[in-house]
């Protein structure tokens, strides 16, 4: 028990969750509001699209991969659901809206999915190619009108909270039910991850892709599993999206998927592949959220804003590589104490 | 298997291979490295297809790569180096071999653990199984490497090399347990190059030499000296190259109590010019890491180090290279080479230095070094301009010499130079060694083949445990001896 | 151009010099002009593309609209650059920035291309600038919007679309002079907010800053999207009664929000009559006709402009509240 | 030393694309093949080239500089603030030596405290554009001396002073990477950095000239820069950084490091000109430029792996090895 108890400390995520914890003490100090339930509530929401987008980059790192199109996918997955539903004129129930999403993000991240599989093509490469080329297809045949009134399914959908108070300043402090995806998805991404053997053969691609081809993993075929995975997981988020900001604007997402991507590397995804957990990505999503969102709270200088983001990131990304030596260090030292093999008598 | 054929490109390395293993059969798959085991094992498990020849396990047809349906068929193969996943636990290692092959769609927690926990006992081995293989060192990956091949219910298990890294007494339980296996009615191929150990556990044999079966049989029908004769060609004794009768004079390098704690402890030694030294020890010795530190890659943390009578410690490789120091890494492909670059390149990267002012290189001088190492080193090439990837493994060694026979080294590390280089050319390396001697190189050769340090050394060090045990002049030693010191557990 | 449009070039020219006498609507002259946007496809550009449109439709100029893929200084530059390789008669632009287009504006003008500004009253390079009204005099307009609906006190917040947006510093600070000025129990608090021009973003500030300042009645917005983030927000927190939100936007985006109440007003200049008149003014520089003072475009706002220097100001703000939300549609 | 490999085929191929792409937009728009045209191109391709050269050598040793358009932007606002206060002589010295400064700071985090360079040049980016923000307090830096801009929108002789710009670091980078130890440290790096380590490359100082010589050539694009919109601006240019990956990634760059060349680098900076100058001159929407950009890597890739001269042929050889 000491032993998991120290390992989940010097895990990355424990020591994400230590930084994040550090964090939130100075910010509370800075100004007691922080902590307060509706600040808490905001952070909450805030994290939804960025945190749903991370679990799909997990995902991808899991594997060895990198993923920089899922914003493009989660765009055109937004913009193209809204606007069928409104020229159509149908209105399925909201489930079915989301169908939809997922629908176009996984056959977005099935093009994806081709090229890295089947052609063996580098992820970066793949991604940065794709991420132009579906932000490209969506603004040049789907569209670029602003839809400002969506449709009435979506409201309705968006205006049910999972969780309300009121404060008697008057306030109401309420978590919007798409919270409900972000966890749905989390819950999902660790079932999946943990206890599926697809979960394990993406983090065995992860460990060493030779190694993998030679028990029999079909490589190929579990990395275009990833990718179409992936891609649902986008399209969700944009589907998501606009029902938490009650528009549908094709210039939306893009452009935040490196804020993505080290929000997953802070919660102890390598990039180098092979490592990450879901509460780990959980936690640098919420660490990042934090630092985006209570720099106003904390009174840092709107000017000086992108400074300290970015310093903090840096900081973040940091920590997590010198604990790693440290604890290579330490994993010499310990194998110097004692040999942890030992052999019993012959059977 | 039956007449089987591979190439990979020029390079024919399998020519009419015939290979059987009855039910509940031991047999070696004996031969030197380089002489194409690995290959007809990958023929075997069905990561690589044979150009032409057929394979059938337990009576079917085995076609093209399927190694899921070959492992779901019963084979398992414990890889030389162990092709575990360095990022999950050791549990999982144990178990995920079993549940791809029984295409599971979950993973059962409790099950898994159960049947690793069985696995390890099996064999006899205590493990943690929530440690992840990549911190774990190299004879308990060997070990994992095993138990997962066990986990699986094999009914065939191939073992690539699988005691090289581990202590006498955990060879001799792998040893029983193989005894206790095949009367279960489990067979195996067991790829060594270790004679004891052909003799202890085969039943047959089948040697492999250049890519044709050289001899196969009953292990009875072999004897020891028979059985090397087949492997390498010729007799063994007469492959030791010729001493330096001159005494050493005072040392190059010395190393007193030299420390890396958790790796080696406690080392002296004394490296003088014009004499060839070998250390050996087995994987996870600290042999390695003892050659990284007298080239300055890690710092010791205690002891001394004196060159030329002077003290001096290493901050980086640039500082001992600049004291003369040369290198060769133990893994050719991940460490040695830039396997997409040019032989040229690769050759004069570590003496860039020589052929620039300022910074500017000759570009004209860099390729006439290139091509005169390659002449002289013998390289077998069409073109210097060609990506080293090209060459085949010989080659290739030949190639990371020719990088430090530039730089003209006062002391050169070797870490096992001919592992996967073809007999002909680790000759030739060898004569390489000898001919730098003579011209007053200290060369220190660090390995596992014990035949080839007897062949070269002027002095043999054994080190175990991570000390070094036995210092034994290279003329007086027998293989037996040093095997005994070798596999001995030195804690 | 054939030998027989620059004959008649060189008669209209002298036509002109003439006196201008009778230059009729019949003329066959086509002068190509091209809009340079900051970013193509936005519901504010595409609104000033239907502008192009008409103005193309009525006098038979080739006038089309371009813009680039995002908000990028450098790609309209680029822009610009080709079309004067292209050789088109005037460039009429909305600058990213507009201190970073003076070179190429500069060239365009040595090209001898006419050139017109929108939104971009300290250019240099152009023929003329054509501005809906007086930044000033708008920032302090929003001001009296937000005081009025705030009772002319409380705390109250702004937002800028980038910090390094010209215009928007422009309203604002003129909006935080006038409050200095007439409205002493009004306060601002905390810096300009800056929203990256997106929606979600102007939403999290927003959300921060009525934790920040609890007591927060009203917020101004610039760019078209801020009100809209921030009115959500407002209203997420149930708190559509107390916080008020005007600014600078479109009744297509804000229209939800002013129907809902939380968004009280909100000012805007058409950008399809702007692009109208930029175009207008355009045909009049090419055909060699000055702007005069106190003109009249024929376009509502227009109708008596300003000239001082090469800057044209028109008085072409609208408002838009729950009164007259119906009668806008775009 | 050329190496013998695929590079050269694809660089001709390259060209034959660039051609083809060239003629296609001539015969949709003949003034497309005009003086005025190919003037207009080379005022603008220098820019962005500029960066994407920065990234070059970062790239061949298998890293990356996300950093670049904010070192150009923070260098052209010190010039600015440099030229504007009159300290005429220090403006480029000092310009340069910013460029080179966070060219320090991203080896001092790549190279010494070991984070990856995608991660740390990510959070420089963001640290650098905000350093410009907080020293401009937003608005663009104008008002500098005219002959500054004269001097940077000059075309003595018909060639723009930013193209000889260009070609300057452009053969100066290329004659680097070819002919300096330095240069071919990078790229062996690039290709097996433990390799590097044990063939007694200094990584640590390698890494820190590279990223100090990505700043530098970043500065110089940000000095073209300031010439050519005659003002500093902390957020110009930002959609230049996924555009100068995109070039280098073309230009057969090997994003894992080892391999990469200028000429590369040249055919795909005109390549992508010429695309989106040939949508301007055709009047296409701007939307269909990121389009063909994304469409052109993925067809060309495929044809790459497809073709099986390139990558497919050196892994299985290395696997059966």
């Amino acid at each position: 028990m000491r032993r998991l108890l120290s390992r989940l400390a010097t895990s990355p995520q424990g020591i994400m969750l230590a930084t994040g914890i550090v964090l939130a003490v100075l910010f509370s100090v800075a100004n007691p509001v922080f902590l307060s339930a509706p600040n808490i509530v905001d952070l909450l929401r805030n994290a939804i699209v960025t945190g749903i987008f991370a679990i799909g980059v997990l995902i991808v790192l899991a594997s060895g991969g990198i993923d920089v199109s899922f914003t493009a996918i989660g765009a055109f997955a937004l913009y193209a659901t809204t606007k069928l539903l409104i020229v159509s004129g149908i209105h399925p129930p909201m489930l079915a809206i989301f169908a939809i999403g997922i629908a176009i993000g996984v056959a977005l991240g099935f093009v994806n999915g081709l090229l890295i599989g089947l052609l063996g093509l580098p992820t970066l490469i793949v991604t940065l190619a794709t991420l132009s080329l579906f932000r490209g297809a969506l603004l040049t045949f789907v569209g670029t009108l602003y839809y400002g009134t969506i449709p009435a399914e979506m409201v309705a959908y968006s205006r049910q909270p999972l969780l309300a108070f009121h404060l008697a300043s008057g306030r109401v402090v309420q978590l919007p039910l798409a919270f409900g995806n972000f966890v749905l998805v989390a819950g999902f991404a660790a079932l999946i991850l943990g206890s599926t053997m697809f979960g394990r053969k993406i983090y065995a691609l992860g460990g060493s892709e030779e190694a993998a081809a030679r028990i029999g993993i079909d490589v190929r075929r579990v990395k275009l599993a990833i990718f179409m995975l992936v891609g649902g997981i986008a399209g969700l988020a944009g589907v998501t999206h606009v029902t938490l900001m009650r528009i549908a604007n094709p210039f939306d997402l893009v452009g935040s998927e490196l804020n993505v991507i080290a929000a997953v590397v802070l919660g102890g995804a390598r990039i180098t592949g092979g490592h990450g957990t879901v509460s780990g990505t959980i936690i640098g999503v919420l660490v990042i959220t934090m630092i985006n969102s209570s720099l106003l709270l904390i009174g840092v200088p709107t000017y000086w804003q992108r400074l300290v983001v970015g310093g903090l990131i840096l900081f973040g990304t940091g920590l997590p590589i010198a604990i790693e030596r440290f604890n290579l260090h330490r994993a010499r030292l310990r194998a110097a104490a004692g040999p942890t093999v030992t052999v019993q008598a012959p059977v | 298997m039956r007449g089987i054929f591979k190439s990979y490109g020029p390079a024919r390395v399998l020519q009419d291979v015939d290979f059987l293993l009855g039910p509940g059969e031991v047999r070696c798959l004996a031969g030197e490295n380089g002489s194409g085991k690995s290959t007809l094992i990958k023929i075997l498990s069905g990561v690589v297809a044979a150009d032409s020849g057929t394979v059938s396990l337990f009576g079917r047809p085995v076609a093209g790569t399927d190694p899921a349906g070959v492992i779901a068929a019963g084979l398992s193969v414990i890889y030389q180096d162990f092709s575990l996943f360095p990022n999950l636990t050791v549990g999982e290692n144990i178990t995920f071999l079993r549940a791809a092959a029984h295409r599971d769609r979950l993973v059962h927690r409790l099950r898994r653990r159960r049947l690793a926990a069985e696995t390890l006992d099996r064999i006899g081995v205590k493990l943690d199984l929530d440690e992840p293989v990549e911190t774990l060192p190299v004879a308990a990956k060997q070990l994992v490497a095993i138990a997962r091949a066990l986990a699986n219910d094999a009914r065939i298990v191939v073992m690539d090399e699988p005691t090289t890294a581990l202590t006498r007494n955990e060879v001799d339980n792998l040893l029983r347990l193989v005894a206790a296996l095949k009367q279960e009615g489990v067979s195996f191929v067991f790829v060594s190059h270790k004679i004891e150990e052909v003799f202890t556990v085969c039943d047959t044999v089948t040697v492999i030499r250049d890519g044709k079966v050289a001899a196969s049989g009953a292990a009875s029908d072999f004897t020891p000296a028979a059985l090397v004769t087949a492997m390498t060609g010729r007799d063994i004794a007469s492959q030791r190259l010729p001493r330096d009768a001159t005494a050493p004079g005072r040392p190059f390098l010395s190393a007193r109590g030299l420390t890396r704690i958790g790796e080696y402890r406690d080392v002296d030694l004394d490296l003088h010019a014009g004499e060839i030294v070998s250390i050996v020890g087995l994987l996870g010795s600290g042999r390695t890491e003892l050659a990284l530190s007298l080239f300055g890659d890690t710092r010791p943390d205690g002891g001394t180090l004196v060159l030329d009578g002077r003290p001096l410690s290493f901050g980086s490789v640039r500082d001992a290279m600049a004291v003369g120091i040369a290198y060769v890494p133990e893994d050719r492909l991940s460490e040695g080479l830039f396997l997409d670059q040019s032989i040229n390149d690769n050759i004069t990267v570590s003496s860039l230095g020589r052929d620039s002012r300022l910074g500017w290189l000759n570009v004209a001088a860099g390729a006439r070094r290139a091509k005169a190492a390659v002449e002289r080193l013998r390289i077998r090439l069409q073109t210097v301009a060609a990506p080293v990837v090209q060459l085949s493994g010989g080659n290739q060694q030949r190639v990371v010499l020719a990088r430090w026979m530039e730089r003209e080294p006062r002391l050169i590390i070797l870490n096992s130079p001919t592992v996967g280089v073809d007999v002909g050319s680790k000759r030739d390396i060898h004569e390489l060694l000898v001919a730098l001697r003579a011209k007053g190189t200290a060369v220190l050769v660090v390995t596992d083949d014990i035949g080839e340090a007897l062949a070269i050394s002027d002095r043999i060090l054994v080190m175990a445990g991570g000390r070094i045990t036995a210092s034994l002049a290279g003329d007086c030693a027998t293989e037996h001896e040093i095997a005994a010191r070798v596999a001995k557990d030195a804690a | 151009m054939t030998i027989k449009h620059k004959v008649f070039a060189v008669g209209l020219a002298l036509a002109l010099a003439g006196g201008g006498a009778a230059v009729t609507q019949a003329q066959t002259k086509k002068y190509t002009i091209t809009t340079v946007v900051k970013i193509a496809g936005v519901a504010w550009f595409n609104r000033m593309e239907q502008g192009v449109a008409l103005f193309a439709k009525d006098t038979g100029q080739n006038a089309t609209q371009v813009g680039p893929a995002s908000a990028d200084a450098a790609l309209q530059n680029q822009i610009v650059e080709d079309l004067i390789a292209k050789k088109v008669d005037a460039i009429t632009v909305v600058p990213n920035s507009p201190e970073s287009m003076e070179p190429v504006l500069k060239k365009a003008l040595d090209s001898k291309i006419v050139v017109v500004g929108h939104e971009g009253s300290n250019l240099e390079n152009v023929t003329y600038d054509v501005e809906a009204f007086d930044n000033a005099a708008f920032g302090a307009h929003l001001m009296d919007n937000l005081a009025k609906a705030m009772g002319e006190e409380g705390e109250y917040a702004v937002f800028v679309g980038h910090l390094t947006a010209k215009t928007h510093n422009q309203w604002v600070d003129a909006a935080i002079a006038r409050q200095k000025d007439k409205y002493p129990k009004m306060k601002l608090v905390a810096d300009k907010q800056e929203s990256l021009e997106d929606q979600q973003v102007a939403y999290t500030k927003t959300k921060e800053l009525l934790q920040a300042h609890p007591n927060l009645k009203g917020i101004q917005g610039s760019a078209s999207t801020d009100v809209a983030g921030a009115a959500l927000a407002v209203e997420d927190a149930g708190l559509g009664s107390q916080v008020n939100v005007v600014g600078t936007s479109l009744p297509s985006i804000a229209g939800p929000y002013i129907t809902s109440g939380t968004i009280k007003a909100i000012s805007f200049w058409d950008p399809a009559k702007a692009a109208y008149v930029v175009d207008k003014v355009a045909v009049m520089a090419l055909e060699g006709k000055k702007v005069e003072d106190g003109m009249n475009f024929g376009q509502e706002g227009y109708e008596k402009v300003t000239l001082k220097g090469h800057v044209i100001t028109g008085q072409a703000w609208v408002d838009c509240t729950k009164d007259n939300l119906s009668t806008f549609n775009f | 030393m050329q190496r013998e490999d695929s590079t050269r085929s694809y660089l001709v191929a390259l060209f034959g694309l660039m051609v083809l792409v060239f003629a296609g937009i001539g015969l949709g728009n003949p003034s497309f093949v005009s003086g005025a045209s190919l003037s207009s191109m080379a005022f603008q391709f220098p820019e962005f080239g500029l960066l994407a050269l920065a990234i070059l050598p970062t790239m061949l040793s298998g890293g990356i500089d996300l950093s670049v358009v904010s070192i150009a932007n923070l260098t052209s606002i010190v010039a600015a603030l440099l030229l504007k206060s009159g300290h005429e002589g220090l403006a480029l010295p000092l310009a340069l030596g910013a460029g080179a400064a966070c060219g320090v700071l991203n080896g001092v985090l790549i190279g010494y405290l070991r984070l990856p360079a995608i991660l740390a040049t990510l959070g420089t980016m963001q640290v650098i554009g905000g350093l410009g923000i907080v020293v401009t307090g937003g608005p663009a830096v104008t008002g500098l001396p005219d002959w500054y801009a004269a001097t940077v929108n000059a075309a003595p002789g018909g060639i723009p002073v930013p193209l000889t710009v260009f070609a300057v670091v452009l053969v100066a980078l290329g004659v680097l990477l070819r002919f300096s130890s330095t240069g071919v440290q990078a790229r062996l790096y690039g290709a097996n950095p433990i390799a590097a380590r044990f063939a007694g490359i200094p990584e640590r100082r390698l890494i820190m000239t590279i990223y100090v010589a990505s700043g530098i050539i970043s500065a110089l694009a940000g000095l073209v820069i300031l010439g050519h919109a005659n003002s500093a601006y902390a957020d110009y240019g930002t959609s230049y950084v996924l555009l100068v990956v995109l070039i280098n990634i073309l230009a057969g760059v090997n994003p894992a490091g080892g391999s990469g060349t200028v000429s590369g680098v040249l055919l795909a900076v005109l390549l992508l000109q010429f695309i989106s100058s040939g949508l301007n001159f055709l009047s296409f929407s701007a939307f269909l430029r990121d389009l063909f950009f994304g469409l052109l890597l993925v067809i060309v890739m495929s044809l790459r792996v497809l073709g099986g001269q390139f990558r497919l042929a050196a892994w299985l050889a290395r696997r059966s090895a």
